[in-house]
Formats: structure tokens, sequence, C-alpha cells
């Protein structure tokens, strides 16, 4: 476990090596070589590590290696005198973030040996690009994960945006891509503004940004009743998580994330950059719990992304942006989740929507490869005949998100559900409401592209549509076909854990024992110094399986809804948006938030820009060049006065003088000797002078 | 001061060897250019090399001026030439020295007109340089400030881009009006000190001892702040800056003149009149901040671009200079030497498309990755640089200003912080529309990726940033000492480590919260050892 | 008696081919004259001790600047006639009579003064030079210690005038 | 009268300063002129020496080593410029090189 | 008055005339040495082997007719010649032939630098022959010849300065009694000091390979074009007498004046049967002879090759000589 540094060194390797020499040296497979098996190894020593977790006792979990002096000691004053500001690169394995570096290095893993097939058509440099964006990205987010402190942990969190950005903008060629890379930085960016601040108010608080030192201090603190300090914390991390995390209201970048290549969308925009917000939160559970306000407007927050998010995917026709809002929604459950203080559950259905959101990215990417590139599902159709593999599998990912037992979804998103209604009876509401509308546009997806008849273009040429002329695919297109075997075996593989991952976390109330939230604990609890209130009131097992029958009822209804709707009838989808004109305009255009967010934000920071450089130039600027101008015009006046008043005078005296010296300046021969005799001439007086002195 | 011994003139030597290729390149003819170049470059390579010891030699234990040389200069007014560094002034000049190569390297073809001349214009710029932040003397340093001004007059009014002479005037005048009223300053602290101690003299070392009674302090204060605000140069007084930025990287550090400025006299010798305008000075600070963001987003011209990130950016330093935490003032030194390497790395990359393309209008370029690979990798670290991004040098700066500033003031945090988003936004903008979309300019399409010797002037500044980024204790630890003299000064209760150190009291190093409380107690009562601040190296 | 002899006579022969040169009509007889002149005057300088004087006396002076007029005369005066020596419009007999008094008054005001002071024994000696006759090695050794300073001083004057020379005499390539 | 005293010496030297001053006022031609101004330089030469002598302190001696290389210096530079000016003058007559008036 | 007045007059009465016949002798040699080097006999009639052509020579002449060219310089012209001859005269009042002050007339402090001054003297003799003929040919080359004779004369006077480095003294018998107490000539100290020297004295005196100011086939004679009779002897003279003085100073400098060979290994005492100034003279003739010997073989230098061999090549290693001589005196 002392070699947990090394997990996010080996994929950093690999990406120096991949960027430094690979880019104009590597042939493909090298390039993706290097990449795997450096992910392979990370993700063996993970194992390896987890398992030396696993051995150790309950309340010893939690194993720290200091690798570097990063910012030594510097004394700094802090609420509680003087303190030391010092953060040393390293690395902290508990519980918490050794799940998530199964999670990453495991999916991780699969989504490299995948991308080795999707990448393939690329040209040879823009591979091992690919693969060091890649691999840099694993590095930053091991690095988040494991990071032992706030500043540590920020350094993957700005590393994964910037991986982020890179890999949205891979076309960069692409005006769209380029710009939804840059959307995704500066949104995030916002949202580090606050996560930083924050940051700088834990050190001022608890004059250390060790997480664990951070949160033995806080359990030792009060729950606070208003809006204190670690309330303050709380939000300004709060704002960094709904940056990361795609919440309400940094959410709009997500969605536009899906320029990038699928991989990527599965691996960062899926599985496990965007949880990194869910993942912070759970990590500063302890300090969460002490601010309920805070912990109130996250679950709102969350909540309501949900919803909006899964309104939003209900009338999406482009399969990668329904996988996307789809998993701002689930995100939003995450932070429900958190909100009402089940850090477990939301840790846990952070996991398990890895396992079937990165399945069904794949698939959608397997899909969109099979299509040539194509991404409307209005398109699409009647798929499952030409790649079997690829809609058995995301069938299985679609059932775990709609939560039908014994599919992981059913039991993390069941969970949420179940503590939320201990919560708050309308938050479990609009949750429940939204768990039917995952459903129904899950199914909707799986049916419009597997389903039904086939709309897609005829093959035998170059597919129609926008030409992707940046695509890569030089050959002619022979028709939806099934992808390789490099990208359909991490499907598999992956469909596996949507299936079995669930089991981990069966609740008390189905006979499990819930292992996962047992494992978890430590991390939420600062050791054993802070037990949740929630045990208190708690529903008998009856109420809670009614709730899961409940909602498992529901999401079988809006299965069948979706199945009749789009493969059934088609027509009836249709005329059901034709029935609900305005609201499926507002939805289709996503709430007209990225049109606000243009028109105020963006549009007023330009706008401010521009005329604080008309400002620059005219104000500030010209009062330099008019304190220039001021001169120069009082120096004009100046000269006016001089040359018809002053310099008359002067020329008066001049002049007399001229007309006087007319007369002198026959002395001025120009003869040195003349000069000369002068000057002996005075020798002569000076002589003189001094004989007759004497 | 056993190590300084051993190099007795080190100092004279990198202050001179600049001036010496510049008197050697007096006497080549100018047509011989290959042969001025490859002077000019040997030069200031020898001159980074001299420098390098500096960094070896210098104890960052050791809170005394170091490699001290003193020795009478004007004795009827008590002016001296008194060299001396610490740990400032390493960083800065063996910032300046690096720089001096990569300048001169980066040069070489750029300049093709009166070439002779502007080698040995740049040579002077870089002694000049090296003088002020070697000076111990008053006197000397503003003889060295003041020898800047013509050598940069000179590049600016002759190797200056469009409307060069009105840009050489405006610097000109800008900073002489600031230097002259700054002479004021110095002359005034001069005879106060005279006052006293009945002792003509313009040695820093002394006036850094000296009590002004404040509003004596004030009026200084305000002398000392337009001298070097311009050089900063801080908001109102920025606007030369953009017209100005002709010889890049030498700019670069041009710049951390003025807040060496603040940092050596304002500082330390007018303490009170420094607390009392720290407002007004974050102020300034924090709307060149969010304005320099904000009008840098504005521009179409790439260099002006990068010049009022530079504005931004300077902004940061003089707001964690201005935090008067130690914390703060690390950072802010930290920032400067981040800002010389990542702003002057961004105005070499401007200078490697201008000289391709004779253009600096961003709209001009667009889908530079395709053609020049390299050149955008390189582009993109130094974007990220300087936008903060974590494990590159910008990010440590920043996160200790900002920290330094909070502990003051978090609303002030708060709006400063800010920057972190704006920088993001103009300079990812700016990647946009430079490196990204299709080559639609067909007078991009066969530009040339970067030289040899081009790549060469950057690799330092690459390994640099990475390693400020990811290690910068070696940096930090010499700014230790120096920055607990300043904060001293400062304020008057804060207990600095090397006295700490010097205590033996090992914990007390690693001042935990817990253990602060009573640990400052105790080592607060602690009575100084008697530390000379005079150099006793001789 | 002898030394007596010697002075009159060299001072006699000084004056005298001092009036030739500056009266000669040929220039180069007036160098001629001069080169003599310098001669004497080392030789004068012998009797006072000044060995080393003496012979840089007559290696710079004579044997070096002297050749130089020579050698300017020769180049500018090839083909001039001699000047007129006279001239009623010129300050010649003004000069000389003038030039005549205020010798007279020079040599008065030396005499008294020298008179009245009676030769002040090493009173004016502000340097404390030993003074060795023989000397010269201690001229060397002043000349680079005390005198360090106007000697390098001294010797960028001759480069300088060197340079100089060149430049004003080159006849430049482009013409 | 017999014994020689520095007097006589500076009365040499004063009888030799004024034929130098006459030849500088008299003569036309510059070359001659230079060389009443060497006569010059040598008499105080004359004057330096003797009374190094006489106060026995060899700063006089110094000195004459220092004018004679002051005096080379003179030599070199004027000469190089009447060498310039009779190249373009064909001339050293002092009265024709006026250039100097108003 | 018998020392100060009576014995000096003696000794440079004897002193002149001994140059003079020395002189005599020495065309002798130089006409014999380069007949034997060109394999003829050389002077044979007057005389057995025409050893009385000595006598002969001078006797010419002197009866030859002296003429004056009408357009000449009179006095200047007759002027030349001696200006010429005396300074070569003067150098040897200070040549010390022995240890003894019985063969030197004077031994001041600034020896060697007298020799110097002096020397440069002897161009006035050139120029104004030159001058005062009246003629182009003369002229020319008597610009030529002071223009080489001051060239030289830096290098030489450069390289003598690091001679007196070594020595510490100007005095000529101190520099040979230097030598002595060393116990080795500063020939083999400073051999490229001498090579210097040796060169510049052939330049300074006219010699071949650097006898420009007198080339016949471009000057028809040199700056004695002109000149015949007594006062033509005259220039002869002091040619040949500055050839004697370069030997001399070559001799004292750097061949141990008057020593025997290892002055100061023991059982080479026998050398010393021999007086000392026969050693002296002997050397000075070893090396007269090497003059000749370099006239008969070599060619003539070119002009420009001359001055650009003075100023480029031997006054720059003369510096640097000096500065190595110095940096070695410092050192040790």
């Amino acid at each position: 476990m002392d070699l947990i540094w090394l997990i996010p060194l080996l994929p950093g390797l690999g990406a120096a090596l991949n960027g430094l020499v690979g880019i104009r040296f590597f042939s493909k497979q090298t390039a993706g070589l290097v990449a795997v098996s450096t992910m392979a190894v990370a993700f063996v020593l993970s194992v390896v590590a987890f398992l030396g977790l696993l051995g150790l006792p309950a309340d010893e979990r939690y194993h720290e290696v200091t690798v570097a002096s990063w910012i030594p000691p510097i004394p700094l004053e802090t609420a509680n005198g003087i303190g030391s500001f010092e953060v040393p690169w390293a690395f902290a394995l508990d519980p918490l973030s050794g799940m998530m570096l199964l999670v990453v290095t495991g999916i991780g893993l699969l989504i490299h040996v995948y991308s080795v097939g999707y990448i393939a058509h690329e040209p040879r440099g823009g591979v091992a690009r690919f693969f060091c964006y890649l691999n840099l990205f694993c590095f930053f987010m091991l690095t988040l994960v494991l990071g032992s402190s706030f500043l540590v942990m920020f350094v993957g969190w700005e590393g994964v945006g910037l991986c982020s950005y890179l890999l949205i903008g891979y076309w960069y060629r692409k005006q769209s891509a380029s710009d939804a890379g840059k959307k995704a930085f500066i949104v995030n960016r916002i949202g580090d503004w606050g996560f930083i601040l924050g940051i700088f108010l834990v050190f001022f608080t608890f004059g250390t940004l060790d997480f664990r030192e951070v949160a033995e201090a806080a359990a030792g603190m009060p729950v606070e009743v208003g809006f204190g300090v670690l309330s303050l914390i709380c939000l300004f991390l709060f704002i960094g998580a709904t940056g990361k995390s795609a919440q309400i209201p940094l959410y709009v970048w997500l969605p536009d994330a899906m320029e990038g290549p699928t991989p990527v969308s599965a691996l960062i925009h899926a599985a496990t950059m965007v949880t990194a917000g869910v993942y912070m939160v759970c990590r500063n559970a302890v300090l969460f719990s002490h601010a309920p306000m805070v912990m109130e407007v996250v679950a709102w927050i969350g909540v309501l992304t949900a919803f909006m998010a899964a309104t939003i995917g209900l009338v999406q026709t482009d399969i990668k942006r329904v996988l996307a809002y789809s998993t701002v929604s689930q995100l939003g459950y995450m932070f429900l989740a958190t909100g009402v203080g089940a850090f477990a559950a939301g840790a846990f259905h952070l996991m398990t929507h890895a396992f079937f959101k990165a399945l069904l990215f794949l698939g959608s990417g397997s899909v969109i490869h099979g299509m040539n590139e194509e991404q409307d599902m209005r398109r699409m159709g009647g798929l499952k005949a030409y790649m079997p593999t690829t809609f058995w599998t995301m069938a299985i990912g679609a059932v775990a998100i709609a939560g039908i037992p014994p599919l992981a979804g059913f039991f993390s998103k069941d969970e949420i559900l179940y503590r939320t209604f201990l919560h708050s009876q309308a938050l479990w509401g609009i949750g429940a409401l939204t768990a039917v509308m995952t459903a129904f546009y899950m199914f909707r997806l799986i049916n419009m592209t597997f389903l039904g008849r086939y709309r897609g273009p005829e093959w035998g040429h170059p597919a129609g549509g926008e030409a992707h002329d940046d695509g890569g695919h030089g050959h002619a297109w022979h028709g939806p076909h099934e992808s390789p075997r490099t990208m359909t075996a991490p499907l598999m593989v992956l469909a596996v854990g949507a299936v079995f991952a669930g089991f981990i976390g069966v609740p008390a109330a189905l006979g499990g024992s819930n292992v996962i939230e047992h494992f978890l604990e430590p991390s939420f609890t600062a050791f054993g110094a802070f037990h949740a209130a929630e045990e208190a009131h708690h529903l008998s097992h009856t109420a809670e399986l009614g709730l899961m029958a409940l909602s498992v009822l529901l999401a079988a209804g809006a299965i069948l809804f979706a199945y009749r709707n789009y493969v059934q009838q088609p027509a009836a989808a249709d005329e059901m948006a034709r029935t609900f004109a305005g609201p499926h305009r507002v939805l289709t255009n996503k709430y007209y938030v990225d049109e606000l967010y243009g028109a105020t934000v963006v549009r007023g920071t330009m706008e401010g820009a521009n005329g604080l450089w008309t400002v620059d130039q005219r104000v500030v600027d010209g009062a330099v060049n008019g304190a220039g101008w001021t001169t120069i015009f009082s120096s004009w006046v100046s000269h006016v006065l001089d040359k018809y008043v002053v310099d008359g005078l002067v020329n008066l005296v001049a002049w007399v003088c001229a007309e006087a010296s007319y007369l002198f300046r026959r002395a001025q021969t120009g003869l040195i000797q003349n000069y000369a005799f002068a000057t002996l001439l005075g020798v002569f007086a000076f002589v003189t002078w001094y004989l007759l002195a004497r | 001061m056993s190590n300084a011994a051993d190099t007795p003139s080190l100092l004279s030597l990198i202050l001179f060897t600049p001036l010496a290729g510049a008197l050697v390149l007096l006497f080549v003819g100018k047509r011989q250019v290959d042969l001025i170049r490859w002077i000019a470059n040997a030069t200031a390579f020898l001159g980074f090399l001299v420098s390098l010891p500096l960094w070896f030699v210098y104890d960052s234990a050791n809170p005394d001026w170091q490699f001290v040389e003193q020795m009478e200069w004007i004795p009827s007014i008590g002016a001296q030439y008194f060299l001396g560094v610490d740990g400032f002034s390493v960083l800065l000049v063996l910032l300046t020295t690096m720089m001096g190569v990569i300048a001169v390297l980066s040069s070489w073809n750029a300049i093709q007109t009166r070439v002779k001349e502007y080698y040995i214009f740049l040579l002077m710029l870089q002694t000049g340089m090296i003088g002020a932040f070697v000076s111990l003397d008053f006197l000397l340093f503003f003889l060295f400030w003041e020898v800047m001004l013509v050598p940069m007059y000179f590049l600016i009014g002759i190797w200056g881009s469009d409307n060069r002479l009105y840009s050489a005037i405006k610097f000109f005048l800008f900073t002489l009006v600031g230097s002259v009223i700054m002479l004021l300053g110095i002359l005034a602290v001069y005879f106060y000190h005279q006052d006293v101690t009945g002792v003509y003299t313009f040695d820093i070392t002394q006036f850094h001892e000296l009590n002004i009674p404040s509003d004596l302090q004030w009026w200084i204060f305000l002398a000392f702040f337009l001298g070097f605000a311009v050089k900063v140069p801080m908001f109102p007084f920025h606007t030369w800056l953009p017209d100005a930025h002709t010889d890049a990287p030498m700019a670069a550090v041009l710049l951390k003149m003025g807040t060496y400025g603040f940092i050596r006299f304002s500082l330390p010798i007018l303490p009170e009149a420094t607390q009392a305008f720290v407002p007004a000075v974050v102020l300034l600070s924090i709307v060149g901040i969010v304005y320099g963001a904000l009008v840098a987003m504005a521009q179409r011209d790439w260099k002006r671009l990068v010049a009022y990130s530079s504005v931004s950016h300077m902004g940061m330093v003089m707001l964690g200079m201005f935090a008067l935490t130690p914390v703060g003032i690390t950072g802010s030194i930290v920032q400067q030497l981040n800002h010389g390497i990542s702003t002057g790395a961004l105005f070499l990359l401007v200078g490697v498309v201008y000289e391709r393309r004779h253009t600096r209008m961003i709209a001009e370029y667009g889908g530079l990755s395709k053609v020049m690979p390299v050149y955008a990798a390189i582009f993109l670290v130094m974007t990220m640089s300087s936008i903060g991004l974590p494990t590159l040098n910008g990010f440590i700066g920043e996160v200790l200003i900002l920290q330094g500033i909070f502990v003051v003031n978090k609303t002030w945090a708060f709006f400063a912080a800010s920057g972190i988003v704006l920088g993001a936004a103009y300079m990812l903008w700016l990647y946009q529309r430079t490196m990204f979309g299709t080559v639609d300019n067909p007078k991009n399409e066969n530009l040339p990726d970067i030289s040899a010797r081009e790549f060469a002037t950057f690799v330092p500044l690459l390994l640099l940033a990475v390693w400020i980024g990811l290690y910068p204790k070696p940096f930090l630890d010499r700014l230790e000492t120096s920055v607990d003299k300043v904060m001293m000064r400062v304020n008057a209760d804060y207990t600095p480590r090397f006295a700490i150190a010097a205590a033996g009291d090992a914990d007390a190093q690693r001042l935990t919260v817990d253990a602060a409380a009573p640990g400052v107690e105790a080592t607060g009562t602690l009575v100084l050892p008697d530390v000379p601040v005079r150099g006793g190296a001789r | 008696m002898a030394e007596a002899l010697l002075f009159y006579t060299l001072a006699a022969l000084i004056l005298g081919l001092g009036v030739m040169v500056v009266s000669a009509r040929s220039a180069v007889h007036s160098v001629l004259f001069l080169v003599v002149n310098f001669l004497l005057v080392a030789v004068l300088y012998v009797t006072l001790n000044a060995e080393f004087v003496a012979v840089i006396q007559v290696l710079v002076y004579a044997g070096g600047i002297v050749v130089l007029y020579l050698f300017v005369v020769m180049l500018v005066n090839l083909k001039q006639a001699p000047e007129r020596f006279s001239d009623p419009r010129r300050l010649a007999r003004s000069g000389l009579v003038l030039g005549g008094v205020v010798l007279a008054l020079i040599v008065v005001v030396v005499s008294s003064s020298l008179r009245a002071g009676a030769a002040p024994e090493g009173t004016l000696s502000g340097f404390g030079t030993p003074f060795t006759s023989g000397n010269t090695e201690q001229l060397g050794w002043v000349l680079y210690t005390s005198y360090l300073i106007p000697f390098e001083l001294a010797s960028m004057l001759l480069l300088v005038a060197m340079v100089g020379a060149i430049v004003l005499a080159k006849r430049h390539l482009g013409e | 009268m017999l014994e020689i005293t520095p007097l006589h010496y500076s009365l040499l030297s004063a009888a030799l300063f004024m034929i130098g001053v006459i030849g500088v006022l008299v003569r036309r031609n510059v070359i001659i002129i230079f060389m009443s101004i060497e006569l010059i330089l040598n008499a105080v030469n004359i004057n330096l020496v003797a009374l190094s002598d006489q106060l026995q302190d060899l700063a006089g001696q110094v000195f004459v080593v220092f004018v004679i290389a002051v005096a080379a210096a003179e030599a070199a530079v004027g000469l190089g410029i009447i060498i310039a000016f009779y190249r373009n003058k064909e001339t050293v007559n002092i009265d024709e090189i006026q250039i100097m008036r108003w | 008055m018998l020392d100060t007045v009576v014995i000096p007059l003696l000794k440079i009465a004897v002193l002149v005339n001994a140059v003079l016949v020395a002189v005599t002798f020495l065309v002798l040699m130089e006409r014999k040495v380069i007949a034997w080097a060109q394999s003829r006999l050389g002077p044979m009639r007057v005389g057995p082997y025409g050893i009385l052509q000595a006598l002969a020579d001078p006797i010419k002449l002197i009866l030859k007719e002296d003429i004056t060219p009408v357009k000449a310089d009179r006095y200047v012209f007759t002027l030349a010649p001696i200006m010429s001859l005396v300074p070569a005269l003067v150098v040897f009042a200070v040549v010390p032939f022995g240890p003894d002050p019985l063969y030197y007339i004077g031994d001041i402090n600034v020896g060697l630098l007298f020799i110097i001054s002096v020397t440069s003297i002897g161009v006035y003799g050139i120029i104004l022959g030159g001058w005062a003929s009246n003629s182009k040919y003369p002229l020319l080359a008597s610009l030529r010849a002071s223009a080489q004779l001051i060239s030289y004369e830096i290098a030489v006077t450069m390289t003598l300065v690091s001679v007196i480095l070594t020595t510490g003294t100007l005095s000529l018998v101190g520099i040979v009694e230097a030598q002595r107490e060393s116990g080795i000539w500063f020939g083999f100290i400073q051999p490229v000091a001498l090579v210097l020297v040796f060169i510049g004295g052939l330049a300074e005196t006219n010699r071949a390979p650097f006898d420009l100011p007198e080339a016949e086939t471009e000057l028809t004679g040199g700056f004695h074009t002109e000149y015949s009779g007594m006062r033509f002897a005259l220039f002869f003279l002091a040619e040949y007498a500055n050839m004697i003085v370069i030997s001399a100073v070559v001799v004292l400098i750097f061949f141990g004046g008057w020593l025997r060979p290892f002055p100061n290994i023991a059982w080479l005492g026998f050398l010393d049967l021999l007086p000392a100034w026969i050693w002296f003279v002997g050397k000075v003739f070893l090396f007269l002879y090497v003059f000749i010997w370099i006239r008969a073989t070599l060619p003539r230098y070119r002009y420009d090759q001359l001055m650009s061999l003075g100023w480029k090549v031997l006054i720059p290693v003369a510096i640097g000589n000096l500065v190595v001589t110095g940096v070695f005196k410092v050192v040790f």
C-alpha cells in the first residue's frame, strides 16, 4: 500500500511517453499498448492496494503516504492563531478512495481497451495524442481520488478539467468541438472559483488542508444551526462540485461535451470525472453533516437537476445527448443522496452508475461507430439485427439504469429514494417522478435505436447528413455493422458489472447486509467520531419493500409506455409532441438556459470587456494622452507667448547686441595668432599688475 | 557568510559580464552580423553560467546579505559601491540572466536591422537590471534603474512595432516621471537618515533599520509608489505597457523592477505607511486583475492581449505582496518568477509567428495546431501555466497569494480569485481562435513549425514551469529568510522562522494549529539572536 | 667655474638656436636648429643630474617628435616658396616688442622673487620623493606608484592621439 | 654670477619661453608655430628639471616625462590636422586658416 | 684635469681612429667574404691578397671630386653626412670593451637607453641627405629609410625592454656583469629577443635583406645618389660604424660582452689567457661576418613586406616576449 503513489504516476508516465515521444515516433499499436499497459499495471496495483486495505481492521482503514514536500511550511495566521501553511505531495487510501480507485482504474482500463478499436481510424500521431490525453486524465483523476489534502485534490480537480478540455476538443478543427471544450473549461473554472475559496476558508478555519485532520477537527465542532462558517465552507465547496459534476446552475457544459470522442464521454463525462464533485462532497461528509442548511441546498439542487435533466432527456434525439442528460440527472440523484445524508448511498450509486453509464456510452459509441458517425436516433432503428452484442449489452445497461431488480441500478437508486423518503416526501416525489422518466427515456433510446424498422441512410455510398470530414473515415461505408472485439469485449465486461455490482449493496429489507455502506462508513464519520442522526427514525422493512415495489412498477410502466410509443405505434410519439407543442419546444431547447447564459453572463462579460477596452483606450490612456496634449497645448500657448512677447524682448536685446557686436566681431579674425597676441597682452597686464601690486 | 568568502566578487562578475560583451561588440564591424550574434549569445550564456553559483552557493538558512561587496564610490555624499543579495534578488537575478540568454537567442532571426546596436542595448539592459537587483546602495540602485531606461527607450523606439516612436516616448516619459518622484523619496530618506544619525549614506541596510515618523513615511511612500507602480505597472499607470512590449523576454523581467522596488524599499523602509496604504493598493491590484483580464479579452492583437494579461498578473503579484503575510509575500515573489516564465514564453511565442507572418492580429490566424503542432503544444503548456493550472508554476503563485490575502480579508480574496475564471476565459479563447479550427487563411497553410533554435529557447522555460509547479521547495526555501525579514519590519510581532530555527526549537519549525498557540507564546518571547544585517563577507 | 662656463655656453647656444628656430626662413633649417636645440637641452639636463630625462629628451623629442616634424615639412613644403618674413599688416613688430617687454618683466619677477625667497630649500617638496643621482630606478618607482594614474592617463592620451592622428591623416579609401 | 643658481635656469627658461611665444606670434608657417610651441614646452621642462635638482624632488622629472608625453600627443594630432588641412587647402599658411572666424 | 679631460680625450681619439680603421678593414672583409661566397677571389691586386685595398678605397674616396648639386641646399647637404656619422661614433662612448674602466669612456646608468636614443638621431642624416639633394630618388629613398628606421626602432626598443627586465639595469657594464653572475649569456635566456634585435639591427643599418633605401635597381643608389667623394665616404663610414655598433650591442647584451664562454665554469679558466677586449672584438667581428654572410645569401625584401614584417610580426612578437618575460619575472 505504500506504493499507492505509483498508481497515478503510471498513467502519468504513459502520458509523458506518448506525449513526448509517441506523437512523433509511435505506431498506433505501440501508443495503444503503452497506454493500456500502464493502466493495466495501475489497475493491478489498485487491486493489490484495495485488498491490503480490506485486510486491515475497519477502523484502521486509512493509509497515508507522503511522497515529497510540495509547499514547505510557511507561517500564516488562521482563525486560531498562527498556523503553518504546508502542503505535501501526500496520497491517502481509505475505503471511499479505495472504491473510487477501483472504479477509475477498472473502468479506465476497459475504456482504454475500447479506445484502441475506436480510435483506430485516426492518423498515427492523433492516436498517440489521444492516448496521451487519456492517460493524463487517468493520472489527474487518480491524483484527485488519492490526494490526501484539499490542494492535492485540487491538482487533480483542475487537471481533469484540462484533460476534459483537451479531449472534448480532440477534433479541434471542428468549431463546435473546440467551443465545447472551452465552455467546459471555463464553466468548470467558475466552479473552481468557489472551490478554491472554500479551500482557503478551510485553511483559515482549521489551519490545515489535510482531509483527515479537517474531518477530525470538524467532528469536534457543534452542528451549525444557522449559516455559520462551516456552512460557508460547504457552500463554496458545493459550488465547486456543481461545476465539476454538472449541477444547476453550471450543468450546461456537459451536454456540449459530447462533441468529444465517445470513449471520452464514457470515461470522463459519465463514469469518473463528473462524479468527482460527488466524491468531493462524500470526502467531506463530516463537514457537510455539520452544515444542515447546505445539505438542504445540496439535496434540492440535486433533485431539481435530476428532474430538469430528465425532462430534457425525454425529447432529445441525439443518442449521446440523451445519455448526457441522463448523466446529469443521475448525478443529481447522487447529490440528492448526499444532501439527505446518505453519503454511502450516493457513493454506491456513483459506482453502479459508473458501470452502466459507461456501458451505455460505450454502446452508443459502438452504434455511432457502426452507423458511420451518425448520432441522430431518428436515422437509426432496427439495429438489433446488425449489432446484437451492442444491443444486448446496452439493453442490460438500460434495464440497470431504469431500476429493475436485480440489476445494479435498482439497489443504489432505491437506497437513495428510500433515504430521501425518510428525509422529505417532497424530495422523494420529485425523485420518484424522475426515476419514471429515466426509465422512459432510456427505453425510448433503446427502442428508437435498435427496435422498429431501419430508418438510416442507404449504404454502399458515404452516409448522408453532415459530412464528417474530420472523422477520418476514408473508406466507404458498408452498412451498419458490429464493432471489433476490442470494443465489444469491454461492453460485455461492463454489462457483467452492471448486472452484479448492485449485490454488494443489498439492503437489509431484502435480506442483505448492505456491505458497501458498512465498508464506506468510516470514510464519512471521521472514524467513529460522528454518527448519522438519521438512524433515529426509520421505516419498517415492509414499508421499505412497498416503496421498492412502487418504484419498480412505475419504471416498468414507463418502459412499456416507451415500447408502445416508439416501437408499436411510432406515430404516437409525434402526436404527443404535437399535443404538448409548447412544453416540447421548451424541452427541445433545453429550457433556453444556454441562451439565457449567453445573453447574460457571456454577453455581459464580452460587452464589459469591450467597454473596458474602450475605457482603457479613451479614458485611461486618454488621460495619459490628454496629459500629453495638455502639456503640448500649454507649451504651444507658452510658445506663442514666448515667440511674440518674451522672445520679442529677447530679440530686441539680441538685435541691439547684434548691431553692437557688428563692431566687435571684427576682433574675431579667426587668426590664431591674434588670439595668442591677446593672450600675451593679458599676460603682460597680469605681470605688470603683479609687479605694481607688490 | 562563509560561502560568500569563496566567491568574493561574484556579483560584480555577474553584473559586468553582459556589459563586457557589449563592449566587445562595440569593436566588431557592424556588417559581421553572424559574428555579432555569436558573441552576444556567448556573452549572454556566459552571463547565465556565472550567475549559476548564486543558486548553489546561496545559503538559504542565513538571514544576512550574502556575496556582499562594499567599497567607496562617492565618499563625499556617502554613496558606495555596495552589492549583496538575499533570496529575492537571487531568484530575480537568475531569472534575469536566464531570460537574457533566451532574449538574445530568440532575436537571432527576428532582428535584421542594426543588429549590433540591438545586442549592445540588450546586454546593457541586462546589466542595468541585474545591477538594480543586487544594489544595496540606494543611489547605485537608482543609477541602474535609470540606466535601464536608455536601452529600453531605444529598443522600443528602433525595433518596436508600429507606432513605435509614440510608444517609446510614452514609456520614457511615464517611467521618467515616476523615477524623478522616486528620487525625491530617496532623497527624503537620505536626509532624514542624516538628520537622525548624522551620517550621510545611501546604504539600504541602514535604511532598513530606520524608523521614520509616519507622516513622513506617508509622503515617501507616495513618492516610491509612483516610481514603482509605473514600472509594475499598476492599474492606472499601465497604458504604456501594451504599447511598449517590444522585446518580450526582457520586458517580462523589466516589470519585476517595480515589484522588486516595493518589496526591497517600500515595505521595509516604510512599514507604517505600507500598512496604511494596504487597502488602496489592494483595491488597485484587484481592479488591475479584473480589469486587465477583461480588457485582454477584448483585444484583437495577440501581443496586446498578452500585455494586458501581464497587467492582470502583476495585479496578482502586488496583491500578494500587500497581503503582508509571509505566504502572500512568498507567493508574490514566486508569481513574479512565474510571470517572467509564462508571459515571457507567451511573448516569445507571439514573436515566433510574427516572424513568420508579420502580423499579430488574432483574426489572421486559426488552425495553427494543424500546421505547427509542436508550437501548439508549447503554447498550450504556457497557456495553462499562465492561467494557473496545478502542476505548473502559475498555480503555486496564485494559491499562495490568494491564501495569503484570504486570511487578511475574504472579500478581497473573493474578487481577486475571479481572476482565475477570467484568465481562463481570455487565454482559452485566444488559444481557440489561433490554434483550433481549420486553417482558413491560406497564408498559414505552409508555416514551418518551430526550429531547433526556437525550441531551445522554450526548453528552459518549460522545464522551469514544471519544476516550480511540482517541486517549488527549493525556490520557497531561498525566499524564507528574506520574506521573514520583510515581515519583521512590517509586523513587529512577527517571529521569523530563522530565529525559531536558531533557537534550536526544531519542533517549532512545523507549527501545527494545535501546537501553534503555546508554541508561539513560547517562541514569541525569544530574544532574537543578534543578527548582523550588514554583510560580514569581507 | 667649469660649471658656470658650461652653463653659459649651453644657455647661449640654446637661446641662439631658439632664435634661429624662430627666425629661419626654411622650415627644414628650422627643424634642424630645433634638433640641435633639444640635444643641447638634453646636455643641460645631464648637468642637472637628470640623465633619464635627458635620454628621454633625445629619444622622444629629437628621435621621434622632430622627425615627425621633418616628415611633415617635407610633405607639405616641397614646392612652397619661403614665406615672407615681415608683413606690415601683421603684428610681428608689436609682437616682438611686447614679447621683449614681457620677457623683461618676467626676468624681473623671477629674479626678484627668487632672490627674496633665497632658494626655498625643500619647502616646495610636496611629494617627498627621494632623489639621488643616477635616479632612473627611483623615477620608475615614483612613476608607477604615486603617479600611476596620471601615467595611465598619459598612455591613454597617447593612444587616443595616435588613433586621432591616423584618422586625420589617413586618406579615406572611398575618396 | 659664477655660481649657477636656479635663478639662472629660470631666466634661461623664461628667455626660451619668450622666444617660443614670439615664434608663435610672428611666424606664418603652422609647422614652425608648432615647433615654437615645442620650444615653449622645453622651456618649462628646463625649469622643472632645474627645480627638481634644487629641491631634491623627483616630482619635477616626473612632470617632465608627462610633458613630453603630452608634447608627443600634441605633435601627432597637430601634425595630423596640418596634413589633413594641407590636403584640402594646399597651404600651411596660418593666415589662410581662418575658418573659425565669426 | 688629467682624469676628467685628458685621458678621456685620449681614449676618444684612440677609439675613433680604431673604429675608422676597423671600418676600412670591414669593407675589405665584406668584399672578400662575398667574393668567397660567390666563388670569386675578390680584391687581389693591392697588396698581398688585396689586403691593402683597405687603404686604397679611402684614399680614392678622399681624392675624388666633391660635387655639390646646384639646386641642393648647400649647408644641409654638407651637414647630412656628418649628422649621420657622428651619432654612430658617439655611441661608442658607452660601449665597454672590457671590465676595467680603462676599456670604456663612460659607464652611465642609462647606457642602453643612451645607445637607443643616439642611434635614433642617426636617421636625420639620411632624411636630410635625401632632402638636401633636391632630387626625387634620394628624397624617396630617404623617406623610405626614415620610415624603416623608425619602424624597426620600435621593435628593437621594445625587445630591449624585456632584456632590461631580466637584468634590472640599463648600464652596459651592469648588463655584462649580470650575465657573469647568472653564468649564462642572455642569448640563451632570451632567444626570441636575440632574434628580434638581430633582425631589427639588420634593418636599422639598412643591410641586406633590408637594404631598401640603397636599392640600386629601384632608387639608383638611394639617398646618397647625389653624393660623391668625401661626403659619400662619411655616409659609408657611418653605415659600417653602425654595423659595428649593432654587433657590439648584440654581443654586449646577448653574448656576454667581453666574457669568455661559460664564464662561471672554472676549468675553462684557461680561456682567460686571451684578454677581455680580444674576446669582445672577436665576437663583434663574428657578428659582422654574419651580417655579411646574410647579405651574400638572402634576396631583398619588397617594401610592403618589409613594413608589414616590422609592424605585424616583430612588434607583436616583441610585445609578447615582453609580457612573457614580465610574467616570468613576477612568477619566479
